[in-house]
């Protein structure tokens, strides 16, 4: 019998070996960022029906999050507010702009604004805003700086394993009740923050939970 | 082991035997008249030629046994930290380290790794996979797979001789004995 | 083919030679090569049309079973698993017969398993993978049955290792991947005979490349020995592990009738029975049909029978051992579950198995009949589908029936757990009948080692020091 | 408590295993079935801000785009994702049950008793939990049918005022209107103002389900119309004469509640109340009876005759005279009883099934009065307000129809052409009547037949009020917007009474200003509307004298037998029929033979034999010249050579879910004794049906699931139900999970309390999103119920006790199911609960097998995703959907858990016993179910398990369930102790 390969085919080996291990960290590296809600939601930016500024209300004006979303602390949810609150002021101010007009469309018609969503946990987990901002976690903490957003943008992933980070150790998040919709609020030295979380948890009783049945039901 | 490829000319001697029986006495020949680089080859493995070739053996346990040692700490380790220290939850009210149940799991990753690395040990000791080879030059060479008994002597061995090398084959019952070259 | 079996010196039993009409190691290679050269019968391909039709079977019922969801089967409310599970145990069991003979018999220095080894060994393959197939099917959200392997992800959640489940998932994927090796490890010589004696450029490019250069030298001889001998050696307790943890999925549950601590052996020595009845079914076939009779003899086939006489007998001893245990138990719920079995409303099934796995293999006690191809290929049938209701027994009568009575119900199988298990048979003989055709169904380069020929004392080699 | 001599036998057909039984499985299987798959989790109608949750196409392919629509104004009261609780009334007959509905954005989702109402007192029957589905039926009619062609109120409006001017003339002659019985001020105002304004016209109430008897007995006996308000929790010893008052009769969350109340045993000095029932088919009282006697329907007649000799004997005076022959009755049982009553005067209680005619009535009322019970366990109350239905005025009115007198007829609610006696042939009748009006919540078969069909609007829609038994005043107050625009009640009669079309509000205030008097309306008005009733409004006891006239005595019929067979009719699981669209209803099984999904001949396993029949066999039943095929089941405890059907199945035509389920037995009903008669023939159609029962096997095989014991036996023995499981002790090799902290819940059922009504069951379902499966699924065994209600038969094949239990999931501690799943769907939380995570979870079944009490419930098909919108909108946005694959189970309601325990951390404070309800518990009609938190010494749980009843189900495995059960305990009369005996065999 006469040689069956030429003499290059001795290195196959290596080459077969580097290609298995390239496309193994090929895929685990496409799943692992591509997969994570780190890219598949961080950075969701809808246009909105109404070129409605934060950045503007929220920063530069100075409302409080509450004026609108009112119900936040009471609520499961922390409500879009209806076209009513818009007008309260808007009936006044800029009562001609173009960008009010679906405002004012709205109110006119009683037909409601369709606004977009931007943040979303999914319909099996069940996010309790009022009980968040009991405990004294700020909007900031998972909405980011809306204040220096002109469309409102999502910058955190809402993942479940980025919720249990917080709910793991939360002690670098409680604020004071009056810093809750602070944007720019950063915890002051570690120890100090430490030692007011540690009260602050024993007298609302705080516990985040880890087992299932505090988010999904 | 039997690294060949070397660029000189001469690659080796091969030379037929007839039997395994006169595979081992030309081999033991060979071991006593001091060459080194030379391998017996046949259709399946023979008794005793081992000592006849005066090779050592082989290394492979140890690094099967690393491999397993490494498959089943790895294992547990998973399963340990996995449930005691990443995410504490309460199974049947049992432990967070309950080792009684995590045996199955440690066993299989320890025995799948050892198995993988016998074979892939086995290949690289062997330094296969190799489909160039001198040796394949030779036609009469297929017959080691089916029912032929050959020698191999490398060129690089220190006694190799092309004159002498070959005479001495012959002389130990070497038959149509061929010299190997890289064309 | 190690040291140790010509150490061995005489062939057990001693009597009829291992191989007959005494051929030359030529003649060997020739025979088995001949059968993947020669031009392919066109029964091969009656055959294979056969198979793969029913293997469309399997992928059809798998798919309309993802469509509408595992409801397409007979299970209810108390019977949550059925023929699923059921056909998994089975496959798997059969799946023990081929490690079993090429590691323990390796091991125990049976240099008869030479001549069945490989194909056995091929057979386990196959029938694992079929085994695969239905634990990951019967789940019912299919597209996320990847949670159940440790990979991290956004829920940082991992699985639960102490769910025999799990275990399940590691030791058969474990058991297919190491026999798979070793298998592969065993062709390597045989594929290089092939390779030497390949006619057309592309069989001598494929098993040029899958011999991977393979030469023979006695240096590669050494290490591919140890080789063998290790993957033998961890391949044994696999083999043990695989169906002891396969039975944990009941034995560790708290239903009467599975919570048993005799199930790990008791298992073991079912599926070696089943595994080594398979063993039988096909070889009777292939030796026929390939005229290898006298490489694959009677005495071999007679052995076969042997272990499938003593595992019988482990498992009727199970059997009336689990009556024991539940009489002397005097827990109601274990009593009540076994008289059902018997005498309940799954009886004829009970007894279906007992015949089969019992009664039939005590033929074997006599040596006319142990010898008797179209008994002992009779006989290996029956016993498969008495291994198959006896996993039908036991997976069934305990959930229909337990604790509560309010609950119990009857279960019964829609034509689509019917049409699955039938499938799996088409992938189980697709792929044996590729391996048949392509690949040396018998190990010549063991076979050559166990002639007297290979042996360098024989035939007055001079003896040396 | 289980004697060794006690047998405990299979369900008849598995005890013999009849062919019919075999095929009976085997045609369970071999069927194929249409489900559908399709998945993806999907929390019904989500809740943000009341929205409506649009996905529109994909956006840069990350994911699906969705609309948030606020309020363009904000309700005050509204506060998006807290539930809001409104009071309004249901009414059934002259019943009327006060409720609180739970509201979300607006949407009412769930139904719960007023714990302020007199009949409901907190709890709730299957009736009142099933209503809300009942809103939104996607088959409601919705629009005004003319002449079958599609109208509009307004004309019908038109119609009726031309009408006005034809009868104001003639004062209404040639006018009728069939109405249902209410018992409402405003209803009965405007009937009042109708019947002044055309005094010619005819007005008739009829009700297929009627306690007509019992109002003319009242009447007759006392001259005036009252009604009877029984205090069980007062009464020792009660008799039922086939009066199923538990759970059929009038307001019977209020009895139910009652009687429980008077059966505790375990304090020494109060006494535990004695049960007697006389009864042909096997009811919920009977089954909860300390002495059944198995007796037809008819006999019953004699036997209150021979009660009463039996009474009087025993020296009391009971006027007129009660000569009859009773030599075929028990002498022991009646002996027995009669010394009870004698011994429990003005502590015992007699009373009639409304099924029973007037004599039995009467013969209970003057028992009562000669006992003393009359103004102790029973009361009498004015009913003005109320409207009893009346048979022969219906006979008459049909007559009058016939003969062509009646031009225009108006009939509102009720559907007399399917439910009307069938000798009456109402069908023909109507088509005499030039015009014809059908108001009704379906298109349905009287509507199909009537010139105009008005859609009724449902109660939740509606504006009305009501009065209870007692008199109390409550008001139905609407908790959405008509969905489909349909005219109320109120409206309607409004509209007939005056010719207005007024709103429903304006009518009810006007009634409601005579009522609030001595001003402050407005405020009194305001807290009526909050409270949903008038405080205090009960009427006062009435005085009563009897003027017994003689009451001719029973003749004994002419004997039963195999070709004269009894036939009964019986109030459904659907009541009259009016339920039969109402899927949690339909597949909820019957208490008693645990079928769903139709009905069936209930024969005695003595009769079947005899009759060589088995279940599933499908029958005619043959009386006179009518006809009915029905399949045939098999109900221990019938009494023999009776048949029992139930009512409201066999319908045609009225929407998806009722039609073609079950056979309709109103085609043998006979006007002149609508709930019985004898002469009855079955015979073999030689057809099998597939039944969908939810239980094969009745018996416990001798295991000690429901552990039982007498009165007697338990005083000597308090520790009895531990006792009858021995056990090495109940260690683990692990190391006891460490459950010392915080709130650790878990749950007491008392099995002495439980009349397995199926409350829990439909109040589970309507919590917690429990899909709706149908026949075919149910009979493979694939029911989702959370909790179920086990019942097992004890004692004598032919005439059995009854015992339920109620089984949800027992949240071991060490739970079986948790070790097995493999990827953690279910895990332990540190409040001691089995959580159970949907969406993680990947359909193994595993833990489902590994469950010794198999309370999980698995999605075979995505029964969820082919739900209509308006079902859509009856989920409860606080509980995940749960789609194809994947394991659900009984979690204690931890969304209500969850909810509480936010409050009261944000009030700053721990929860309060009882402040937390579980679904069933709060709907349990006699406090059987009681949850809380166990580590509280003093929780009522805490002292529930203290109690020496309390035993855990197969405790013995160790698995340590936080659920526990109080064994129960029957209080037999020692006089009939021997008989017992005898029966158990």
């Amino acid at each position: 019998m006469a040689q069956i390969f030429p003499k290059w085919t001795n290195n196959i080996q290596t080459y077969i070996a580097a290609g298995a291990v390239f496309i193994v960290v090929a895929m685990v590296g496409f799943f692992w960022y591509y997969g994570s809600p780190w890219y598949t939601d961080v950075g969701y930016r809808p246009i909105q029906p109404v070129p409605y500024s934060h950045k503007l209300h929220a920063g530069d004006l100075g409302l409080d999050c509450r004026y609108c979303h009112n119900l936040a602390e009471k609520s499961v949810h922390a409500n879009i507010p209806p076209t009513q609150t818009c007008m309260n002021c808007h009936a006044i101010i800029l009562p001609e702009s173009e960008k009010l007009l679906p405002v004012r469309e709205s109110w006119g018609t009683k037909r409601p604004i369709e606004w977009i969503r931007v943040h979303k946990v999914a319909d099996y987990c069940y996010f309790n805003h009022s009980a968040h901002l009991y405990a004294g976690i700020g909007c900031a903490d998972c909405h980011g700086n809306v204040a220096e957003m002109e469309t409102v943008m999502q910058v955190k992933p809402l993942s479940m394993g980025w919720c249990l980070e917080c709910h793991r150790n939360p002690e670098m998040h409680l604020r004071p009740r009056e810093e809750l919709t602070n944007m720019y609020w950063v915890p002051p030295d570690k120890d100090k923050q430490l030692k007011f979380a540690e009260q602050v948890i024993k007298e609302k009783a705080i516990a985040p939970p880890q087992d299932c049945s505090g988010c999904h039901r | 082991m039997s690294e060949m490829v070397k660029q000189n000319k001469i690659e080796g001697i091969l030379a037929e035997f007839p039997d395994p029986a006169a595979l081992i006495s030309a081999a033991e020949k060979m071991r006593d008249a001091g060459y080194k680089k030379f391998d017996c080859h046949s259709p399946f493995p023979i008794h005793g030629m081992d000592k006849a070739m005066g090779l050592k053996r082989s290394p492979l346990g140890w690094i099967v046994g690393s491999a397993a040692l490494f498959g089943t700490s790895a294992a547990l380790g998973l399963q340990w930290w996995t449930s005691t220290v990443d995410y504490r939850l309460v199974i049947s009210g049992k432990p967070f380290f309950s080792f009684q149940a995590y045996v199955p799991v440690t066993f299989a990753l320890g025995v799948l790794l050892s198995a993988f690395a016998a074979l892939i040990a086995m290949l690289v000791l062997n330094g296969l996979p190799r489909l160039h080879h001198p040796i394949f030059y030779s036609d009469r060479f297929a017959k080691s797979s089916d029912d032929g008994f050959f020698i191999s002597i490398e060129g690089d061995d220190p006694k190799f001789d092309i004159e002498k090398t070959k005479a001495f084959l012959e002389s130990i019952g070497g038959t149509n004995s061929e010299i190997l070259k890289e064309t | 083919m190690s040291k140790g079996i010509t150490d061995s010196g005489i062939i057990p039993g001693g009597e009829a030679p291992l191989i007959e009409k005494n051929p030359t190691f030529g003649s060997i290679t020739e025979e088995i090569s001949r059968i993947t050269e020669r031009k392919t019968p066109g029964v091969w391909y009656l055959a294979l049309g056969a198979a793969v039709s029913l293997m469309f079977v399997l992928f059809g019922s798998i798919g309309y079973l993802v469509f509408e969801g595992v409801g397409i089967w007979g299970l209810n409310n108390p019977v949550g698993w059925g023929w699923a599970i059921i056909n998994f145990v089975w496959w798997v069991g059969i799946g023990h017969a081929g490690t079993l003979i090429s590691a323990i018999l390796f091991l125990l220095r049976q240099r008869w398993r030479t001549s069945i080894n490989r194909f056995a060994e091929a057979m386990t393959l196959f029938a694992v993978s079929c085994a695969l197939i239905f634990p990951a099917i019967h789940v019912g959200r299919i597209w996320v049955v990847y949670w159940m392997f440790p990979v991290p992800n956004q829920m940082s959640m991992w699985p639960n290792f102490r769910s025999p489940l799990l275990w399940d998932v590691f030791a058969v994927s474990t058991y297919f991947t190491a026999s798979l090796l070793f298998w592969y490890t065993g062709l390597i010589p045989d594929l290089a005979t092939f390779r030497d004696r390949a006619k057309t450029k592309i069989r001598k490019i494929v098993f040029g490349f899958l011999s991977l250069g393979w030469r023979g030298g006695n240096r590669q001889w050494k290490h591919y020995e140890l080789a063998y001998l290790i993957l033998a050696g961890i391949s044994t307790p696999l083999v043990l592990s695989v169906h002891s943890v396969v039975s944990t999925d009941f034995a560790i549950s708290i239903l009467p009738g599975w919570h048993t601590t005799i199930f790990p052996p008791y298992f073991v020595a079912g599926a070696i029975f089943s595994g080594f009845a398979m063993v039988v079914t096909l070889t009777i076939i292939a030796r026929k049909l390939f005229h290898l009779e006298h490489i694959i003899t009677v005495s071999h086939l007679e052995k076969m029978n042997k272990i499938m006489l003593l595992t019988g007998m482990m498992v009727g001893y199970a059997y009336s051992m689990e009556f024991f245990i539940a009489w002397y138990s005097g827990n109601i719920y274990e009593q009540f579950v076994f008289i059902n079995r018997a005498f309940g409303q799954y009886a004829w099934a009970y007894w279906i198995m007992i015949s089969c796995n019992v009664l039939i293999p005590q033929m074997f006690w006599f040596k006319k009949l142990r010898r008797s191809i179209p008994v002992m290929f009779i006989a290996s049938i029956l016993i498969n589908v008495g291994m198959w209701f006896e996993r039908f027994v036991i997976v069934v009568t305990s959930l229909a029936q337990d604790f509560l009575p309010s609950s119990w119900d009857y279960y019964s199988p829609t034509i689509w757990d019917i049409s699955t298990f039938v499938g799996s048979f088409g992938l189980f003989f697709t792929l044996f009948l590729l391996f048949i055709r392509f690949l040396p169904m018998i190990s010549m380069s063991e076979v050559k080692g166990v002639l007297p020929q290979a042996d360098p004392h024989h035939a007055g080699g001079d003896r040396h020091e | 408590m289980e004697k060794k001599d006690k047998k405990y036998w299979l369900s008849l057909d598995h005890l013999h295993d009849t062919k019919g039984y075999r095929r009976n499985l085997r045609d369970r299987y071999h069927e194929e079935n249409g489900e559908t798959g399709g998945d993806f989790t999907r929390r019904s109608f989500l809740g943000i801000m009341g929205a409506s949750l649009a996905l529109a196409g994909l956006a840069g392919c990350r994911r699906p785009v969705e609309k948030i629509v606020p309020y363009v104004i904000m309700p005050e009261e509204v506060i998006p994702g807290v539930p809001q609780y409104y009071a309004t009334t249901m009414s059934l007959g002259t019943s009327a049950y006060g409720i609180i509905v739970e509201s979300h954005e607006g949407r009412p989702t769930k139904i719960e008793g007023n714990p302020k109402h007199p009949s409901t007192l907190g709890s709730a029957n299957i009736f009142l939990e099933a209503a809300i589905l009942g809103l939104y039926d996607p088959d409601r009619s919705k629009k005004v049918k003319h002449n079958g062609a599609e109208s509009a109120y307004n004309d019908f409006i038109s119609f009726w005022r031309e009408q006005e001017l034809k009868f104001a003339a003639n004062k209404g002659e040639g006018l009728a209107v069939i109405s249902e019985s209410f018992s409402s001020p405003t209803l009965m105002r405007l009937r009042n103002d109708f019947l002044k304004k055309y005094s010619n016209a005819s007005w008739v109430c009829y009700e297929p389900i009627s306690d007509e008897n019992n109002h003319k007995a009242v009447g007759q006996l006392t001259g005036r119309p009252l009604q009877p308000v029984y205090h069980y929790d007062k009464a020792d010893v009660v008799l039922s004469l086939d009066a199923d008052f538990l759970l059929t009769e009038n307001e019977n969350i209020r009895a139910a509640r009652g009687f429980a109340e008077k059966r505790k045993p375990d304090d020494n000095k109060t006494d535990m109340n004695r049960l007697y029932t006389a009864e042909s088919a096997f009811s919920v009282t009977g089954s909860m009876a300390d002495h059944r006697l198995r007796i037809s329907s008819a006999d019953i007649g004699r036997l209150a005759f021979a009660i009463a000799d039996a009474v009087r004997k025993r020296g009391l005076n009971i006027p007129g005279v009660f000569e009859t022959d009773i030599s075929d009755f028990n002498k022991e049982w009646i002996e027995a009883l009669a010394d009870d009553l004698n011994g429990a005067k003005g502590r015992s209680l007699i009373i009639a099934g409304s099924r029973q005619p007037i004599r039995v009535h009467q013969i209970a009322m003057i028992l009562n009065e000669v006992l003393g019970n009359i103004g102790q366990t029973v009361t009498y109350h004015n009913a003005n307000d109320a409207i009893a239905p009346d048979m022969e005025a219906l006979k008459s009115t049909i007559a009058k129809m016939k003969s062509g007198a009646i031009s225009t007829l108006i009939i509102l609610g009720g559907n007399p052409v399917y439910n009307a006696p069938a000798d009456l042939d109402f069908a023909s009748a109507l088509s005499k009547c030039e015009n014809s009006v059908h108001y009704s919540d379906y298109l349905d078969e009287t509507s199909k037949l009537t010139g105009w069909h008005i859609p009724r609007a449902h109660f939740l829609e509606s504006w009305s009020d009501a009065r209870a038994l007692d008199g109390t005043l409550s008001v139905i107050q609407p908790m959405i917007e008509p969905l489909y625009g349909s005219p109320s009640d109120t409206e309607l009669y409004a509209l007939l009474a005056s010719g207005r079309n007024q709103r429903g509000y304006d009518i009810v205030r006007e009634t409601w200003q005579n009522v609030l008097k001595g001003g402050e309306f407005e405020k009194k008005w305001r807290k009526v509307l909050h409270d949903g009733l008038l405080a205090d409004s009960a009427l006062p006891n009435e005085i009563i004298k009897l003027n017994v006239a003689a009451i001719e005595s029973p003749k004994s019929e002419k004997e039963l037998s195999n070709d004269n067979l009894e036939l009964n009719f019986y109030s459904s699981k659907l009541y009259d029929g009016r339920f039969a669209n109402n899927g949690w209803l339909q597949e909820l099984p019957d208490p008693i033979n645990k079928l769903t999904w139709g009905n069936a001949a209930l024969l005695s396993p003595k009769t079947a034999t005899e009759l060589a029949v088995a279940n599933g066999e499908i029958v005619n039943i043959e009386a006179g010249s009518a006809k009915l095929e029905i399949p045939v089941w098999i109900s221990p405890g019938q009494a023999d050579y009776t048949v029992a059907v139930a009512l409201g199945y066999g319908r045609g035509g009225i929407g998806a879910v009722a039609d073609g389920v079950g056979a309709n037995a109103y085609l043998l009903s006979n006007s002149n004794n609508p709930s019985f008669y004898r002469g009855v023939r079955l015979t073999k159609t030689g057809a099998v049906m597939n039944m969908a029962g939810t239980q094969d096997h009745g018996s416990m095989h001798g295991r000690p699931i429901v552990r039982e014991a007498t009165l007697n036996e338990y005083r000597s023995n308090p520790e009895f139900a531990e006792e009858m499981v021995e056990h090495p002790p109940l260690k683990s090799i692990y190391p006891e999970h460490d459950y010392s902290q915080g709130y650790q819940w878990g749950m007491v059922i008392d099995l002495n309390a439980c009349i397995g009504c199926g409350a829990c069951t439909i109040a589970c379902q309507s919590e917690n999103n429990i899909p709706i499966v149908g026949k075919l699924q149910v009979s493979k065994g694939r029911e989702m119920h959370w909790i179920r209600n086990d019942r097992y038969y004890v004692g004598d094949e032919n005439d059995p006790k009854i015992v339920h239990m109620p089984v949800a999931c027992q949240q071991c501690e060490n739970a079986p199911c948790e070790s097995v799943c493999p990827v953690a769907a279910t895990v332990h939380d540190k409040e001691g609960l089995n959580n159970m995570t949907y969406t993680r979870c990947i359909g193994t079944r595993y833990c489902s097998n590994n469950c010794p009490y198999k309370v999980r419930r698995f999605n075979f098909f995505n029964y969820t995703g082919k739900y209509a919108e308006t079902i859509r909108m009856a989920q409860n946005p606080d509980v995940t959907v749960r789609s194809r694959g994947v394991m659900e189970k009984c979690t204690f309601c931890t969304q209500r858990l969850n909810r509480a325990k936010i409050k009261a951390r944000q009030e700053g404070r721990t929860v309060r016993d009882g402040e937390i309800q579980t679904a069933c518990e709060q709907a349990c009609p006699t406090r059987a179910i009681r949850f809380g938190n166990i580590n509280d010494p003093d929780s009522i749980v805490t002292a529930m398990k203290k109690i020496d009843r309390n035993y855990a189900l197969l405790g013995e495995f160790n698995v340590r369930p936080r659920n526990s059960y109080l064994a129960k305990i029957r209080n037999p009369n020692p006089k009939l102790g021997k008989t017992e005996d005898k029966e158990t065999g």
